[in-house]
C-alpha cells in the first residue's frame, strides 16, 4: 500500500522460474526481448539463454526481438521475429494501438533480458506508467524494481540455475 | 546592425556612415533585445508534431511542494493537478534551466572580467570569419561587435532563463508540450550563452580563432611532470588559469611549474598557452586528486566534485576556489594581501580561500605551489599507495561496488583475482571507471576503490600519454563555403558532433566510434570531455586520431572545437551553412534557418556520456535547430526523448506548395542507444535528410548499411523508406536491398525540391 | 540618489541642482546595479552561525544526473561527491530560486505593461510615503521613481538569480552552508522582485497606498451571484482581471456582470474595482471550478491548478490563458480578431486560447460570459449535483482518502456517515479540505470526492458570505513614526505576519491564532491567502475579525497588506523602523539594518499552510532580514530549518564593543510547529528581543506565560533565558516564576544597550 | 539490498508489540515522545496510550515526553518528564553529545506516539539519516517507513488491540 511518505511507490514481484512459465502459458501475445549484453555474457548463460528462447518461439510461439545488437550472437541459432532498438521498442510497447511485428496487434507479456541495466529500467518505468495494457518480467542477473515481475539479484550460478529451471519448465 | 555598417564600409561604399550608426544606436536604445518567444513556440509545436515527446520517468513521486508527497504513479494526477507525463516534462525544462543558467553565469563572470580589463574591447574577428556569432543573430537580430554590445543579450537571456524557470513553479505551465516548448526554448538561450562566452573568452584571452593547424596538446595523466610544482585547475572557466599562467611567464619560470587541468578548464588554458597540460575528463577527477600529484588545488565552476574539499584536506593540498558560484564555505579573501593569504594557507589557518580576484588567485597559486614543493615528501605518497594495496585482502567480496557502478564494471571479480595477486583486472577497471566514487561509499570494509585502481594501473598510468589538438574555436566562413554544397547534397555524408561528458560503459566508445566515421568521410567534431577522451586511443603507430585525421572542417577531419561552450560553434557550422551556402538571412530568422537545418543539412550530434543538466540543456537545444542528438544508455535517464514515427513523413515542398511523403529524416531528435552497436548505424542514418541528391543518398546508405552489418549483423530493414528511386541502391547490397523493397512493396517517389515542415 | 536631490528641492535648498542630476545619471551609466553578493555572504555565514540548518530529507535520493540515481541515505556521498546535508541544502536553494524567479518574472510582465501603457509612469508616492521602496534602496542603494528605473534592478535579480541557479548545477557550490547563503539571497531577490512587483501595480492601476480605513470586499462561495455571467480569475497578476473590468465599465455594464478572484488575483482585482469578488484561497479552486459557476475562467499565473483546462473543458467552460508561461498547449491568438475568437471558442474550434493582450482579454472574456450565461442551463448543474450525491453509495470503505489527505481528514469516516444519510461530517469535510483533490485520484471507484463535500455543504456554502479590507498596500511613513518606539521598546508586544497558502490541518487556525493576539494588542499584518483565511470566521455576532479590528498598524490593528507580492510591505515595515525610528541610513546598508531588526524588531512571521517554493523563497528572504518564520506542520517538507540554541547567546552590545550573554531571542529563524497549540506560544515568544526594556520585556513575557498556559498548559521552563531581572516577573505568575527561576540557578544581568550579532 | 532503479532506500521494519517490548527492555536509555494528537484522538485509544507510558515510566524508566501540546492530556494521568516541541527535539536527539534531560546523555531509543504524520515522518527522516546514535519506534496508527521499527497501517480497532498487546508485555 502506498504510503504518503515513502520514496516509493510499488515495485516488481520477484519472479520465480514457475511463475515466469506460467506467466507465458498464459499469455495471448507474449515477446521476448534479448539485449545487446547477449554479445558479452558468460558463453554458458547466452546458450541457455538462446535455448530459452527457442523453446519458447518454438512451444508457445512468442516473439523474438533483438535489440542493440544482439543478433550478431542470437542469429547463430536463432533467427528474431524482429530487430529494433529498444527506445523504438518501448514506444511502440507504449502505444495500446501499435499493430505489432505481425500487423496483429500489441503485446500482452514481455520478458526481457540482457539489455544494459540502466537504459531497461527505464524503458520498464515507461512501460509501468504508460503501458497499462501489458505486464514486464525481467530475467536479469540484476532485480528490476521497475518491471511487474523480475528475477532477484543473482550471482552467475544462480542466474544459470534460475534459466535451467526455466527452460525445464516451458 | 553595427556590422552591416563594417560590411558597407569594407565594401569602401562611403554612404551616411553616421546617420546610420546613430540610427543604429537610436533603435538599440527603443527596443530591448528579445527572442521573440511566442514566434519560437510555435516553431517547437510544429517540430513537436512531428517529434514526440517520450518519457521514462526516473522517480514517480513529486516533492516540490507541501501537498506532497504525491504519488504519479501510473500517470495519476497531484495535489495540484499535475500528472505523471508533465511532471518529466516540468523536470526537463527545469534540468534545461539549469544548465542554460550555469553557461549564461559563466558567460557573464567572463563578461564582467572583459568590462574590467577593457570596456571597449572588440570582440575577434577575421578575413575567414564574418559572421561571429551565429546563433545570437539569428535569434536577436543583433550582431555583435564589442563585449559591450553583448551585455545586453546576456540581460535578455538571464530575463527570459527566469521567465522559463518561474514556469516550473507550482501552479504555472499546465501542459506536456508548452513544457517542451520552454525546455527548448531554454536549450536554445543556453546555446547562446555558450557562444557570448566563447567570443569573449577568445577575444579576450586571444584564443585559437578558426585555426586547422592549431598546436598539439599534451594530455593524460603520465604526462604531469611530477618532478615540478604542480598546479591543478578543475572546472570550467579560463579566467584563474589563464591568470596563473600569466603570474608564471611575468615570472619567467613558466616552465619551471607544471600548470595542468581537469575538464574544460583543461581545453581553455591549453588553448591559451602551448605548455598547459591535460589530465583528462570527468572520469579522471577523482583520481588524479587521490594520487597527490597537485600541490595546489584551483577550482573555478562547473564539474568539480562536491567533496574536492574534503579530499584535499585530508591530503593537505590547499585549494582555491575563485567563483562566487562554487566557494566550498571558504574564508573570502579577496581583499587580503597574496603574503597574508599564502601565509594563512602554509600555516593551516584555513583549508583553503576563496580569492574572486584571477590575478590575485595567479600569484597566489603560484607562490604556493613552489613552496609547498619544496616542503613535499614524496615518500608519503608511496607509502599511502602501499597501504591502498594492502587493502585489497579486506574485501567481503560482497558484491555492492558492482551493484552501484554505473558502469556496471566487474570489480567484484577484479578484486577476487587481485586477492589471487593479479592486478591486471583491477587495471582495466581503471580504464573505463567513470571515476564516480559509489563503489568507496558502499563499500562494507572502507576500501579505497578508485585509489586502488589507480595504483593497480600505475604503470599504465605513466604511459598515459596522448596528443589531442588544441580547441580550435568556431569553423571559419572559407570552409563552409567549401563544404555547403557536397553537405547539403550528401557527397560529404555527414558532420557528426561528439559532445557532452564521459558517463558511459566502455573506455574507448569515443575513439572508435570517431575512427569510424573518419576513415569514412564524414566530419567529426569533438568538444570539451569528449574531444578528450578521443584523444585516449593510439593505433598500433603510436599515434592519436589526432595525429592521424587533419584539423579542418572537411571531409575526414577531426576538430576539437574547443571546451563546452565550444558546441556553439557546432550549431554555428550549421548556421552558416544555411547562411553562408544557401543564403538565407540570419537576423530574427530562427523558424527558416532551423528549418533548412532539420530538412537538408546533414549533422547529428553525440553526446554519449551526457552526465549533467548542462548537457539537457546543450542537446535539447541542438534539438530546437533541427539536429538530431543520441544518447549513451544512461542518457535515458534525462527522462524525456523526442521521437519521429518509422513511417513516411508528410513534409512541405515549398517550391510547389504541396504536401508529400517523404523518408522520416531524421528518423528521431533525440534517442537514447543501448549500445554501440545500436548507436554507429543509427548515427549514419540520423545523417540523412529529405534534400539528399540521390548521388548523396546513395553514399549516405552504403555508410548506413555498412555499418548496420558490421555493428547489428543485417541490412536494415526500414531501408525502403530512404530509398526513392533504384539508383539509390547501393550497388554492394543490391541484392538483399531489392528484396527488403520487394517485401515492403516499395514504390518509387519524388524528392521534395525544397523539403520544408513550415 | 534621484530622491536625495527631490528631498532637497523639498526643502527649498536650491543648489546646484542640475549638476547633482547629472553627476546621478553619469553614476547610474557607469555602474550595474548591484546587490554586493560577497558583502552579503558574510552577513549570512555571521547570521547562520546563530541559527544552524536543520534537514529533514523528504528523498534521500538523487536523481539530478545521469551518474544516479544515488542514495544519499545516512549522509552517504553521491557520484558527484555531495552528500545528503548539502543535497538538502541544494534543494532548498533550487525551490528558492523557483519562488524568487517567479515573483521576478511576475514584477517583468508588469513593467513590461507598465511600459507600454506609460514609459514615464511616475512609481506612486504620498506625504505619508515617502521611502516607497524600502528593500530595493537597503540592498541596492537606488531609490527609485519611475518605472524605468526599476528595469535596471530588474535585471540585476535575473542576473544573479541566474548565478544562484547556476549554483545548484552539479559540480558546482560544495558547502552546505555557502548553499544556504544563496537560498538566503535567492529570498531576499525575492523580497526585491515583490516590492517591485507592488510598486508597479499600485502605480499603475491606482490601488489604495498605505489606506488604513480601505473598502471592505465580499470574500466566500457565498457571495457570488450565480444569477449573472461570471467570470472567474485565477491566479496572481492583475493585468487581465483590470482589462475585464475596466472593459465592463466601459460598456457600461459593470453592475451586470459578476467579476470574482481566486488567489492573489482577487485580492488585487478587488483593490482595483470594489465590485469585484474574493471567491477565497488556493484550497477552494477545484470546489468552485467543479462547481459550474463561472462561465469563463481567465488565468494568468501561479497557483492555476494543473488540470484546468481538462476540468473546464469537461464542463465547457472556456478557459483564456494570458500568460507565455502558462499557455496550457491552447493557440496563440493574441494576433486575432475578438470576433474572431469569440466565435472560435463559443463552436469549441478550441477549449481556450492564449491571449497575451490584456485587453483584448477584456473585451473576449466579457463577451463570451454574456453569450455562454444566455445559453446555459442551470438544471443540467442540479442534475450532476445529484448524482455526485448518488455515487456516496459506491464507497467501499478502503480507507485511501484517508491516507492521502494532507489535511489528515476523516474522509472515510464522513463517507460512511454520509452512506448513513448523514451529510454533516462531509460538510465539515469540505470546511477543512485543502482542495487538492488526491482522494479522487486515489478512491477506487473514482467517486468524485471534492465535490462530494461541495455538495454535501451546499448550505453551508450559501452562506459562506463574509468581509475582508482589501489590500491596502503599504505601511505609512507616519504610521512608523508612530509606533517605532512602542514597537522596539517592547510596548506593543509584537509585529505579527501571517503570510503564505492555506495548506494546514484546520480550517480555522488562522483565524483563531489572529484574534489571539489582536485582543492582545499585537499588530497583525496578513497577506495573500492568508489574509483570506482569517476573513473566513465570524463571531457570535455574525462580525469578521476585519469588522471587528481596525485596519491601522497601530496596536490591536488587523492589516490586510495585499497580494502575496505585499509580504513586501511586511519587511518594508520593519526596515522602516530601523530607518525612520532609529535613523539608520539605509542605501546599501542591509547588514546593519537586518542586525536591527534580528535583535531590536519584535516581529514574527507566520506561513501556517506553506505551501510552494514561492513560500519557501518568502520566507527565507524574510530570514535574512532577522525575521523569524513560524512554519506549519507541513512545512517541515521544505527539508531545512534555522535553529538556535536554547541557552544564553554571545552578542555583542556594541555601545561598549563587549561579548554579552544574552537571552536567545529570536530562537529560531524558522521552525516547523506541531500543532497550533505550539505555534501559538512560540509567536509570543518568538517577538522578544534582546533590546526590550524591562516594561516591554514584561509585557512580553505576560503574554508568552499566559498562552502557554492556555494552549499547553504549563508555565514555560525556559522563561528564566528570558528574565533579565526581577522586574521582569510578570507578577501574575510570580511564584511559579520564581521556582524555576530557583531550580535553574537564574542570576539577574545587564541587558545590553546596542545589541548586534555584526 | 539498495537498488540503483530504487526511487527508495531501506525502510522501517514493521513492529509487533513484543518487538516494541523487546526493544524497551534492551534500551539502556528509552524515550517515549507524545505529541499534540493525544488531545484529538478517541478516548479509548488514548486513555490505552497513557497506561503504556505509566508502565513504561514505572517498569523501564522511559524518559516521557510531552510535544505539541498534548500536556492538556498527559498531564491528567501522568507528568511527563519534559516538555519541548517535536523539533527541537528532534534537534537534540540529532546531537550524539547533548545531555539529555536529565543530564546523562543522549537516548538510545525512541518510542514515538501521537505527533501528527507528517512532520513526523519528517523528524523520522532526520533522526535516520543524521542519527546513526539512536533507533526509532513509531506506535502510531499509520506506518511509518521513515523509522526503525513501526507499526503496521492500523484500524482504530486494531491500533487499540496493539496498544493493549503491548501494554500485557510490558
Amino acid at each position: 500500500m502506498w504510503n504518503p511518505a515513502y520514496v516509493t511507490p510499488e515495485i516488481a514481484n520477484i519472479a520465480s522460474p514457475k511463475i515466469v512459465a506460467m506467466a507465458v502459458k498464459k499469455a495471448k501475445r507474449p515477446m521476448f526481448v534479448l539485449g545487446s549484453l547477449l554479445n558479452s555474457l558468460p558463453e554458458e548463460i547466452t546458450m541457455e539463454i538462446l535455448e530459452v528462447a527457442k523453446l519458447l518461439k518454438n512451444k508457445y510461439n512468442v516473439t523474438i526481438v533483438s535489440t542493440g545488437g544482439s543478433y550478431l550472437t542470437l542469429s547463430k541459432y536463432l533467427e528474431p521475429d524482429a530487430k529494433i532498438g529498444i527506445i523504438d521498442l518501448i514506444n511502440n510497447l507504449r502505444n495500446p494501438y501499435w499493430e505489432g511485428f505481425d500487423g496483429k496487434g500489441n503485446y500482452d507479456l514481455i520478458l526481457f533480458v540482457g539489455v544494459p541495466y540502466y537504459i531497461a529500467t527505464q524503458g520498464l518505468s515507461t512501460l509501468k506508467h504508460f503501458a497499462p495494457h501489458l505486464r514486464t518480467i525481467t530475467l536479469c542477473k540484476f532485480m528490476h524494481p521497475n518491471a511487474d515481475y523480475s528475477f532477484p539479484n543473482l550471482s552467475n550460478e544462480d542466474w544459470l540455475s534460475y534459466l535451467r529451471n526455466l527452460k525445464s519448465l516451458i | 546592425m553595427a556590422l552591416d555598417i563594417k560590411n558597407i564600409l569594407s565594401k569602401n561604399l562611403k554612404v551616411d556612415y553616421e546617420k546610420i550608426v546613430i540610427k543604429g544606436f537610436e533603435e538599440e536604445e527603443e527596443k530591448e533585445v528579445s527572442s521573440n518567444y511566442p514566434k519560437l513556440r510555435e516553431w517547437d509545436h510544429k517540430l513537436l508534431s512531428y517529434f514526440k515527446p517520450f518519457y521514462s520517468p526516473l522517480c514517480s513521486l513529486c516533492c516540490l511542494c507541501t501537498y506532497g508527497k504525491c504519488d504519479l504513479s501510473k500517470n495519476r494526477k497531484g495535489g495540484c493537478g499535475i500528472n505523471l507525463e508533465k511532471q518529466q516534462a516540468r523536470i526537463v525544462l527545469l534540468a534545461c534551466c539549469m544548465g542554460a543558467a550555469t553557461h549564461t553565469s559563466h558567460a557573464r563572470h567572463l563578461l564582467e572580467i572583459a568590462l574590467k580589463k577593457n570596456p571597449n574591447l572588440k570582440l575577434k574577428t577575421s578575413r575567414d570569419i564574418q559572421v561571429i556569432a551565429p546563433i545570437t543573430t539569428t535569434v536577436t537580430g543583433v550582431k555583435p561587435e564589442t563585449v559591450k554590445d553583448l551585455a545586453k543579450i546576456l540581460d535578455m537571456i538571464e530575463r527570459e532563463i527566469t521567465m522559463l524557470l518561474a514556469a516550473t513553479h507550482t501552479g504555472q505551465e499546465g501542459d506536456s508540450i508548452d513544457f517542451e516548448s520552454k525546455a527548448l526554448h531554454a536549450g536554445l538561450l543556453d546555446n547562446m550563452a555558450k557562444e557570448i562566452g566563447e567570443l569573449i573568452q577568445i577575444s579576450l584571452y586571444d584564443l585559437p580563432f578558426g585555426e586547422e593547424d592549431v598546436h598539439f596538446v599534451e594530455i593524460g595523466l603520465g604526462t604531469i611532470e611530477k618532478e615540478k610544482p604542480v598546479i591543478l585547475c578543475i572546472g570550467h572557466n579560463i579566467a584563474p588559469g589563464a591568470a596563473i599562467i600569466d603570474y608564471l611567464e611575468e615570472l619567467g619560470i613558466e616552465d619551471k611549474v607544471e600548470v595542468c587541468g581537469l575538464c574544460c578548464t583543461a581545453i581553455d588554458i591549453s588553448r591559451y598557452s602551448k605548455r598547459a597540460k591535460i589530465v583528462g575528463p570527468l572520469s579522471r577527477q577523482l583520481t588524479f586528486i587521490l594520487s597527490g600529484t597537485a600541490d595546489v588545488v584551483v577550482i573555478d565552476e562547473q564539474c568539480i566534485r562536491n567533496d574536492v574539499l574534503e579530499i584535499c584536506s585530508s591530503m593537505d593540498i590547499p585549494v582555491i576556489a575563485t567563483s562566487e558560484k562554487a566557494s566550498f564555505g571558504l574564508p573570502d579573501l579577496t581583499d587580503e594581501e597574496p603574503d597574508k593569504i599564502i601565509r594563512d594557507l602554509l600555516t593551516k589557518k584555513y583549508p583553503g580561500a576563496l580569492i574572486r580576484d584571477e590575478d590575485k588567485v595567479g600569484e597566489v597559486a603560484v607562490r604556493l605551489a613552489l613552496i609547498l614543493k619544496e616542503q613535499k615528501k614524496r615518500i608519503g605518497l608511496d607509502l599511502r599507495d602501499k597501504q591502498v594495496l594492502e587493502s585489497i585482502k579486506e574485501c567481503t567480496e560482497c558484491g555492492w561496488c558492482n551493484r552501484v557502478c554505473p558502469a556496471m564494471l566487474p570489480i567484484k571479480e577484479a578484486m577476487i583475482e587481485a586477492k589471487k595477486g593479479n592486478l591486471e583486472p583491477l587495471s582495466n577497471i581503471y580504464e573505463k571507471c567513470v571515476g564516480c566514487g559509489k563503489c568507496v561509499e558502499f563499500c562494507e570494509r572502507n576500501i579505497k576503490l578508485v585509489d586502488l585502481y589507480r595504483v593497480a594501473a600505475k604503470e599504465r598510468i605513466k604511459n598515459e600519454k596522448f596528443k589531442v589538438r588544441a580547441g580550435r574555436g568556431p569553423v571559419t566562413d572559407v570552409e563552409i563555403r567549401k563544404v555547403g554544397a557536397p553537405i547539403v547534397f550528401g557527397d560529404i555524408p555527414g558532420v557528426i558532433l561528439f559532445a557532452g561528458c564521459d558517463n558511459y560503459y566502455n573506455g574507448n566508445d569515443l575513439p572508435l566510434m570517431a575512427e569510424e566515421f573518419l576513415k569514412r568521410g564524414y566530419i567529426v567534431v569533438a568538444t570539451g570531455c569528449s574531444s578528450m577522451a578521443i584523444a585516449f586511443y593510439k593505433d598500433k603507430d603510436g599515434k592519436t586520431l589526432y595525429e592521424k585525421y587533419h584539423g579542418a572542417f572537411d571531409r575526414g577531419g577531426l576538430l576539437n572545437l574547443g571546451p563546452c561552450l565550444a558546441n556553439a560553434h557546432a550549431i554555428g557550422a550549421a548556421i552558416k551553412i544555411a547562411n553562408i551556402f544557401a543564403k538565407l538571412p540570419l537576423e530574427k530568422n530562427f523558424p527558416e534557418v532551423a528549418d533548412y537545418i532539420l530538412n537538408r543539412i546533414g549533422v547529428c550530434a553525440v553526446a554519449w556520456g551526457a552526465m549533467s543538466q548542462k548537457a539537457a540543456a546543450i542537446a535539447t537545444g541542438a534539438n530546437r535547430w533541427g539536429i538530431p542528438v543520441i544518447l549513451g544508455p544512461h542518457g535515458s535517464k534525462y527522462r524525456r526523448l523526442y521521437l519521429g514515427e518509422e513511417m513516411l513523413r508528410k513534409i512541405k515542398d515549398r517550391r510547389t506548395g504541396e504536401l508529400i511523403d517523404t523518408e522520416p529524416a531524421p528518423l528521431h531528435l533525440i534517442y537514447a542507444a543501448e549500445s554501440l552497436n545500436e548507436a554507429i548505424p543509427l548515427i549514419a542514418k540520423l545523417c540523412i535528410r529529405p534534400n539528399d541528391t540521390p548521388k548523396g543518398r546513395l553514399i549516405k546508405l552504403t555508410h548506413y548499411i555498412d555499418l548496420s552489418k558490421k555493428y547489428l549483423g543485417y541490412v536494415p530493414e526500414d531501408i525502403h523508406l530512404y530509398i526513392r528511386n533504384e539508383r539509390e541502391i547501393p550497388y554492394q547490397y543490391k541484392e538483399e536491398v531489392k528484396k527488403i523493397l520487394k517485401e515492403k512493396g516499395w514504390k518509387p517517389r519524388e524528392a521534395p525540391k525544397e523539403p520544408s515542415i513550415l
